[in-house]
């Protein structure tokens, strides 16, 4: 891993960036819906409408709007949010900073299970317990995240009363309360992704198995657990990064979706009501915001298989 | 085929899913005219009625029956999650193929912005795209398969690339054969299998995003009886009449788990694990 | 976590229930505009307190959408109303019968033509920030809702106000552009709060970002999306009121988690329950379910203006082919009243009681075919997707009218593009209204020529004339005689097809004590609710 | 040496049978095997590709597939029954009692664990060592088969070792325990051929000192019978042949073994006699390919040939010999047009500078035939559409199909054939056969021969002589045997690191003014016993 790399790659985010910004900011622009109208509301006259507009600099050629939004948007400033008023960059980043937490909470879980799990499959083959799993697996990923959250809503919330049904508290407020608040969301985060995950490290693992590297250890006379722990594992859970860090993109709509069922306002539910709302500035933002979060997530992992795996060279 | 027909119905993901994928084929085909009554005749009477013997499956807010909505809806909610894959992969497909062909600063130039664009999740992306459109089951197609385009090309492109590597395809080059003919005949053809596995495997993904665009409210209109829909519109009644919501969410997922079967069944079909 | 839901649920008795009623069993109100116990049915009064209002206790109320303008004047949705009626006060307020109480207006009188309104303030009110509220704060604010700029939905619905004019520092002198008898319950309308002269005529904006008010509580915290939270005002007015130290309004985008919470005990009251969620309520221990009729209801709004539904016969057509009673099954599930195509049932003071239209499909057809369509009417019925039941009536509307020819293909949008392009423009679309105040607002907001929102292009002559006549009809009985005539012509003319009223739905925790489920839909009252033995503790 | 039996074996095979079952019944891959290695011996086992040879070893280490079953017969080391063992039985056994060294050092270590833990994890095993004793046994240990500094080696992951130097550390690893006899698979086919010479160099000296009994498994007759006591020869699972190598190899009595030996290339046995034309078919003038190119925050990639000039005349068969990595094959994909070059190319009377300007005409004077036989073919297309293709491009009849394969010696019903159903011999005359569709005047054979078992590359390489006595044609014939271009080669040029270090007469290779390393080359490549 060379600073010609990093830089490489930080570029790559850059234009990762540039080309998202463009692509939302084009796809805002026929949103059906006119900015003046949402802005002011139902009882808007056309001169409130006309003066809104002009100073939104709507009638501007798109270009040139694009060409100010980023400008802006470079120092910091989304602009204001069309249905509060309020300044959509703090919006959006407390919103963020909530919607990592769930999904930091989520990939933690996920891999607390699924890596045990697949590896359990995977050193039974064939067996019953790798069928088993295969199985609750199929289900797993197979379960669109509103229908897990609608049963794990009704059963853990409703029936058992176990948990709080929706809602978000701070960390700092009542850290357990706010745990409590997590708990749903993650789970239903965590079911598609400990299903997919899963699989990925069973198919993984049971690669290592089949190597040559594996076989010579076997060979040698090593105990099977050293077997396992020092040369299955670590060989098995590298390619792990990449599945978890490819999966982020997956986790980033799901939070769409949990966080709109359990009203936890992060950034996937402000997207959606920026987006119900015709909020412009938000929609702008929040998908951009999205957009970073997952080409970061990506670049960290890179960067983490490179720095665990010395094999790979990049050059 | 019929050699790889065989190969896939030994294993048994592939038997299971081909089997499932059968039954929903025969519903997408026969659903209405087999449904037992008509599933957008609303009855003052029949709402919420629990499953039994005059509603199989119950009744819904409105006293339609769940059994032939469900049945009917096969129709509106299996074709277009199969287009939208098909559009998907077929742009994708397109894309990364020519990706790999061309290499070098054009295979670059395509893959960073396919890369940049895959930054964008799948259903914010559909949903920025559908909201743009207008709802509407169409338009909730064609957004899938936009959404879907870019990861489909960087499968496609690293199949592709593998398949370019190939001898065959250097022999090709060697021989000075069109560029047409080696992207045609000897690349696409041996893209196609691990393509096809992948693509079944969207398919079951699509799915599940028709049903959350519809649960969204950006799917398909009411009162068509798609089942994202459906699970939409059940939800205010969870409490109430759970079969409501159950039915379409079940039939959701085993549509889902169908095609997650057979493309790891035809995954297998097509590379058997050595018997070691 | 801070709930101890078990060692709770023991201490409460079952609940007792209106909801449980079978649907349509609703008793026919009594017109009364005395007590508020005589329009509303039993339960929603608060059961007799066990002793005098307590103070202290935190209250968790629920919303089921984001309050995201906190501006008094500009606020659009119940749940911001709640918020502002926390903060602000009005010159006046509503009683669950629509007449008018005191706020910060002790006393008010007109002249005799009912064109001027002289307003009596309370004496040594201050806002939040300390400062005397006195005419010349009311004056400002009025002008601010009266200036088409600052985009007040108040603008249009505090009544004919020509001028404001602080006499003293508390008499304020309304001058009417034309007779006005509601005046003051116009002005207790949810966006007419009164605020500081300084921001009325300064910087209006700011108080979208802070609250100073006049009203119970402060704000301390205002998230749109998640929970507003607001403490006592200890300057309040009422030395007495409000009982509660603090109130957090909490959003819930979902009504199954809104009703779940409440179940659980994580919130205490909840503004606005759904049909779905309403039986699982009324069954739930130690939950009190609460419902009162009202006059909100859904409108299928036809263009009179167009073909087709220009020709009278098609509006009947499609009225005739509605089955009203199956109507308030489908759309409000059972908790609603069937209705008669005129924007008023029995919770308005002047509503006049039809015999409720049947469904005849065979005089349908026939008046459909008289009209110049024989084999039917292709038309597509546009439903926003806020709130889920007006797609639940369109879709209803959709097949009661296809015996009778008409192929409605129903459209849905999300609220905003429905606000956009289909909102007083459409042709044939789902409305959706809170009840109002008074017979004239409901009219004037809605169907005379120069009301506010003409959907439906109606423009009859004679519907105007008395309206404007009962407007300046000081005489009870004349005037219901006048705004009788008005229903008849909407009742027979069908503007509107008004097939359902719905009831509010409500609940709240047993402990909740104080709390009236207003008809109005946007009246909240929380000043009045104090927390019983059971509650539990917040922090 | 003798060629007889040991009277108290280190390891004894006693008619030893071994089935797999597939989903069409058993196959049998060993068949009554019966071999004894003595205390200090070294006996060799030599069969080609599915003869059984490693099954046998992954029997006596106990590693066998799922499917696998044991017909009868004893597994004995020292009398202890290797087959009666439990599974903590068979620990104390591997790598303690039995060493193993595997054919590809860099798949057989860990990828991402050090090289010295991988040393001093079977030490602390097997030794019951500390860590810390552990460690310094370990650079004892890699010291002893001759690697320089040790310490700093251990400390390096696998990708970052060299292949012989990983061979080596394999190799340290198989000793260290003081096994009784150690296995060894293929030890250098991986590697590159001087460094497999010193590999064996090294496997000399070890044995010398520590006179372990070993079983050398390989394809190679002749490098067998230069490190082995005893030579046994297996063929579908059954030993045909056994004795001393001297015997085996001058004398053999098997009809197999004499197919076999008679294979083995021999440097000074020509297979060529006649000359090459005068004329030049195709020169290449400071020829340079290079991959890839200028990107952003990267250096710019090496070349992968460095100006390499030379001519092929009319008819003649030009050798090029190099280790991988050399730049042999990256000069046929530079001739080929596969791959950009600086330079020119002169053919058909032009000269080209760019790949691009490679018209109809050089590409059908230039054919190439690619090593892997497995990939040449696309899977996708029938054998008579394949070789179809070319005579689509340059003009020919559909109908002479069946005549390519005719002269390829491949049966004509064969057109209607998948490449799958066809054995990898087959595969490589139907790309030969493509090749020569095209009428070519040059011919570039890439390493055609060596995914081929020792007998298939004699048949290819007759084949391809006498093609060319047919048709005249030139062949650029790219190979890491010296020993094999010796026999047929006009020219030799020697590459080493992209350069053209050497070219020169066949006949005058190793006259004493050759290039260092052309010397170095033909030391590492002895010519077979006998």
């Amino acid at each position: 891993m060379s600073t010609g790399w990093l830089l490489r790659r930080l570029f790559l985010v850059a234009y990762t960036v540039l080309v998202v910004s463009v692509l939302v900011f084009a796809i805002t622009q026929v949103l059906p819906a006119d900015a003046a109208v949402t802005l002011l509301g139902e009882n808007a006259t056309p001169e409130a409408l006309a003066a809104v507009r002009d100073r939104l600099g709507l009638n501007d050629p798109i270009w040139l709007q694009y060409w100010h939004w980023l400008t802006a948007a470079l120092t910091g400033d989304f602009g204001h949010s069309m249905r509060t008023g309020q300044p959509v960059a703090p919006m959006m980043l407390t919103a963020l900073s909530r919607s990592l937490l769930l999904a930091l909470l989520s990939i933690l879980l996920m891999l607390a299970v699924a890596v045990p799990l697949g590896l359990w499959a995977a050193l039974r083959q064939g067996k019953a317990a790798d069928l088993v799993t295969g199985f609750i697996s199929y289900i797993g990923v197979s379960l669109p995240e509103f229908v897990t959250a609608t049963l794990l809503l009704i059963v853990l919330a409703d029936w058992l009363q176990w948990l709080p049904a929706t809602g978000y508290v701070p960390p700092g407020e009542d850290f357990w309360d706010s745990m409590a608040h997590l708990v749903l969301p993650v789970l239903t985060v965590s079911v598609i992704m400990v299903a997919h995950v899963s699989r990925m490290v069973r198919s993984e693992t049971i690669d290592v198995l089949h190597s040559d590297y594996i076989r010579a250890a076997r060979l040698k006379g090593l105990a099977p657990r050293s077997v396992l722990l020092r040369h299955v594992l670590r060989n098995a859970l590298l390619p792990v990064i990449t599945i978890v860090a490819l999966d982020v993109g997956y986790l980033l709509g799901g939070i769409i979706v949990v966080e709109e069922i359990f009203a936890l306002p992060g950034i996937g539910r402000q997207l959606i009501v920026a987006i119900t709302a015709r909020d412009l500035p938000a929609i702008q933002a929040g998908a951009l915001v999205m957009a970073v979060t997952y080409a970061v997530a990506s670049t960290l992992a890179d960067i983490a298989y490179a720095l665990l795996d010395r094999r790979i060279r990049y050059d | 085929m019929t050699d790889l027909l065989r190969r896939l119905l030994r294993t048994p993901q592939g038997a299971i899913g081909s089997a499932l994928l059968v039954l929903l084929a025969l519903l997408c085909l026969l659903g209405p005219e087999l449904a037992p009554r008509d599933p957008e005749a609303i009855d003052f009477l029949g709402r919420f009625r629990p499953p039994g013997a005059q509603n199989w499956l119950g009744a819904d807010q409105l006293g339609r029956d769940v059994l032939s909505r469900l049945m009917t809806g096969a129709r509106s909610t299996i074709p277009l999650a199969l287009l939208a894959t098909l559009l998907g992969t077929l742009a994708g497909a397109v894309i990364g193929t020519l990706s790999a062909y061309l290499g070098g600063r054009w295979d670059e130039a395509i893959m960073r912005n396919v890369d940049a664009v895959m930054a964008i999740p799948g259903l914010l992306l559909a949903l920025l795209l559908v909201s743009s459109l207008g709802k509407g089951s169409l338009n909730a197609t064609l957004a899938i398969a936009i959404a879907f385009t870019p990861g489909m090309a960087r499968v496609t492109r690293s199949v592709a690339l593998n398949v370019r590597a190939q001898d065959y395809v250097k022999a090709a080059l060697a021989r000075g054969e069109r560029a047409s003919f080696i992207v045609l005949r000897e690349m696409l053809p041996n893209v196609v299998g691990p393509v096809v596995v992948e693509t079944t495997i969207r398919v079951a993904f699509a799915v599940m995003l028709f049903a959350t665009l519809s649960f969204l409210g950006l799917g398909a209109q009411p009162p068509a009886p798609e089942w994202g829909l459906m699970v939409a519109e059940a939800r205010r009644f969870v409490h109430q009449a759970p079969w409501i919501i159950l039915a379409p969410a079940l039939a959701i997922g085993v549509t889902a788990i169908a095609f997650n079967l057979l493309g790891d069944g035809l995954r297998d079909a097509l590379n058997p694990r050595d018997e070691r | 976590m801070t709930r101890l839901p078990f060692s709770r649920r023991h201490l409460l008795a079952g609940v007792a229930g209106i909801a449980t009623l079978p649907a349509g069993a609703l008793p026919v109100l009594a017109q009364s505009s005395t007590s508020p116990a005589s329009t509303s049915p039993a339960s929603t009064i608060p059961a007799p307190a066990a002793g005098a209002p307590r103070r202290g206790g935190v209250l968790r109320v629920s919303v089921d959408q984001a309050a995201s303008v906190i501006h008094p004047l500009r606020s659009r949705v119940n749940p911001e109303y709640l918020v502002t009626e926390l903060l602000y006060s009005n010159l006046t307020r509503l009683k669950p019968d629509m007449t008018p109480e005191p706020d910060l207006a002790t006393a008010w009188t007109p002249n005799a033509d009912l064109t001027e309104w002289r307003f009596t303030l309370r004496q040594g009110v201050v806002f939040h920030d300390g400062t005397p509220c006195t005419a010349t704060d009311v004056a400002a604010t009025f002008k601010a809702i009266l200036d088409p700029k600052t985009a007040s939905p108040a603008r249009t619905n505090v009544g004919p106000i020509a001028s404001v004019e602080a006499v003293d520092a508390q008499t304020v002198l309304f001058r009417l552009s034309a007779p006005y008898a509601d005046l003051p319950v116009a002005v207790a309308y949810t966006s007419a709060r009164i605020i500081p002269a300084r921001f009325a005529e300064g910087d209006l904006d700011a108080l979208a970002r802070q609250a100073v008010g006049t009203g119970p509580f402060k704000l301390v915290s205002y998230e749109p999306d998640r929970r507003i939270i607001v403490t006592r005002n200890e300057q309040y007015y009422d030395p007495a009121r409000p009982y509660l130290d603090r109130v957090e309004v909490m959003v819930f985008p979902d009504s199954t988690a809104e009703a779940s919470a409440l179940i659980s005990g994580d919130t205490d009251l909840m503004s606005n329950a759904g049909q779905g969620e309403f039986p699982r309520l009324s069954s739930a221990r130690g939950v009190k379910a609460l419902r009162v009729p009202s006059g909100q209801f859904l409108n299928v709004n036809m263009d009179c203006a167009q073909p087709p539904f220009n020709d009278v016969r098609v509006r009947r057509a499609l009225a005739l082919a509605m089955d009203r009673e199956a109507m308030v099954g489908f759309v409000a599930q059972g908790y609603g009243t069937p209705g008669n195509d005129v924007p008023m049932n029995a919770a308005y003071h002047f509503h006049k009681e039809f015999p409720l239209k049947k469904p005849d499909i065979a005089a349908a057809k026939r008046l459909l075919a008289e009209a110049g369509h024989p084999n039917g009417l292709d038309v597509t019925l546009v439903a926003s997707e806020n709130p889920g039941t007006r797609a639940q009536l369109a879709v209803a509307m959709r097949e009661m009218a296809r015996p009778a020819g008409f192929r409605i293909n129903v459209q849905t949008m999300p609220h905003a593009t429905y606000l956009d392009q289909v909102w007083k423009k459409g042709s044939f679309y789902v409305g959706f209204y809170n009840m109002q105040a008074t017979a004239d607002a409901i009219f004037s907001l809605l169907y005379t020529s120069d009301s506010a929102w003409n959907e439906t292009r109606w423009n009859n002559a004679d519907f105007d004339k008395l309206v404007r006549e009962a407007r300046v009809t000081a005489d009870e009985a004349k005037r219901r005689g006048l705004y009788d005539a008005a229903q008849k012509l909407m009742h027979e003319e069908v503007p509107s097809v008004i097939p359902a009223f719905f009831d509010l739905l409500a609940a709240q925790r047993s402990y909740v004590q104080g709390y009236t489920l207003h008809p109005r839909g946007a009246v909240f009252r929380l000043d009045q609710v104090w927390m019983g033995d059971g509650a539990p503790r917040r922090g | 040496m003798t060629a007889a039996p040991p009277a108290s074996p280190v390891l004894a095979i006693e008619n030893y049978s071994l089935d797999y079952t597939l989903r069409h019944g058993t196959a049998r891959v060993l068949d009554g095997v019966n071999l004894a290695i003595g205390k200090g011996e070294v006996v060799g086992l030599v069969g080609e590709s599915g003869s059984g040879k490693s099954s046998l070893a992954w029997a006596i280490m106990r590693h066998l597939p799922r499917n696998a079953v044991e017909a009868s017969g004893r597994l004995s080391l020292g009398g202890l029954d290797l087959r009666g063992l439990d599974a903590k039985g068979l620990q104390a056994v591997r790598g303690k009692r039995i060493g193993m060294v595997f054919q590809d050092p860099s798949t057989a270590l860990n990828p991402t664990l050090r090289l010295g833990e991988q040393v001093i994890e079977v030490l602390m095993r097997h030794r019951g060592l500390g860590r810390a004793e552990a460690r310094d046994a370990a650079e004892a240990a890699l010291a002893e088969v001759e690697l320089r500094n040790p310490t700093a080696l251990m400390r390096r992951y696998p990708h970052e070792a060299s292949g012989g130097e990983k061979q080596r550390v394999v190799i340290a690893t198989a000793f260290a325990t003081a096994p009784e006899l150690i296995l060894f698979d293929e030890p250098t086919t991986a590697l590159d051929v001087i460094t497999g010479a010193r590999i064996l160099e090294l496997f000399a000296r070890l044995r010398e000192r520590t006179g372990v009994a070993a079983l050398y498994i390989s394809h190679d007759l002749g490098l067998v019978s230069r490190v082995a006591d005893r030579v046994s020869v297996l063929r579908q699972g059954r030993i045909v042949e056994e004795g001393a190598p001297e015997a085996v190899f001058l004398d053999p009595r098997h009809d197999y073994t004499r197919r076999l030996v008679a294979a083995v290339p021999r440097p000074h046995r020509r297979l060529v006699d006649d000359a090459a034309g005068g004329d030049t078919v195709l020169a290449a003038n400071g020829l340079s390919v290079r991959y890839g190119r200028r990107r952003l925050f990267r250096p710019p990639p090496p070349p992968a040939t460095k100006a390499v000039s030379l001519e092929v005349r009319a008819g003649e068969i030009l050798g090029v010999v190099g280790e991988s990595g050399s730049g042999k094959s990256s000069l046929a994909r530079g001739l080929t047009g596969l791959a950009e070059f600086d330079g020119g190319i002169h053919a058909t009377g032009r000269r080209l500078d760019h790949a691009r300007q490679m018209d109809k005409a050089y590409r059908r004077a230039v054919q190439i035939v690619f090593q892997h036989p497995d990939s040449s073919l696309n899977p996708r297309m029938r054998i008579g559409d394949i070789l179809a293709r070319p005579l689509k491009l340059y003009g020919g009849a559909l109908s002479d199909i069946p005549a390519l394969l005719e002269q390829v010696r491949l049966p004509a019903d064969y057109a209607r054939k998948y490449p799958h159903q066809l054995s990898g011999g087959e595969k490589q005359r139907v790309a030969i056969a493509r090749a020569f569709a095209a009428r070519p005047s040059l011919v570039i054979c890439d390493e055609i021969t060596a995914a081929l078992d020792v007998s298939v590359q004699a048949q290819v390489v007759e084949l391809l002589l006498a093609l060319r006595r047919q048709h005249g044609t030139a062949y650029l014939f790219i190979t890491h045997d010296l020993n094999l271009i010796r026999q047929i080669a006009h020219r030799i040029a020697v590459m080493q690191q992209g350069e053209l270090v050497d070219l020169r007469d066949a006949a005058a290779i190793d006259a004493p003014d050759a290039h260092p390393y052309t010397r170095a080359l033909i030391a590492a490549s002895p010519a077979p016993v006998g």
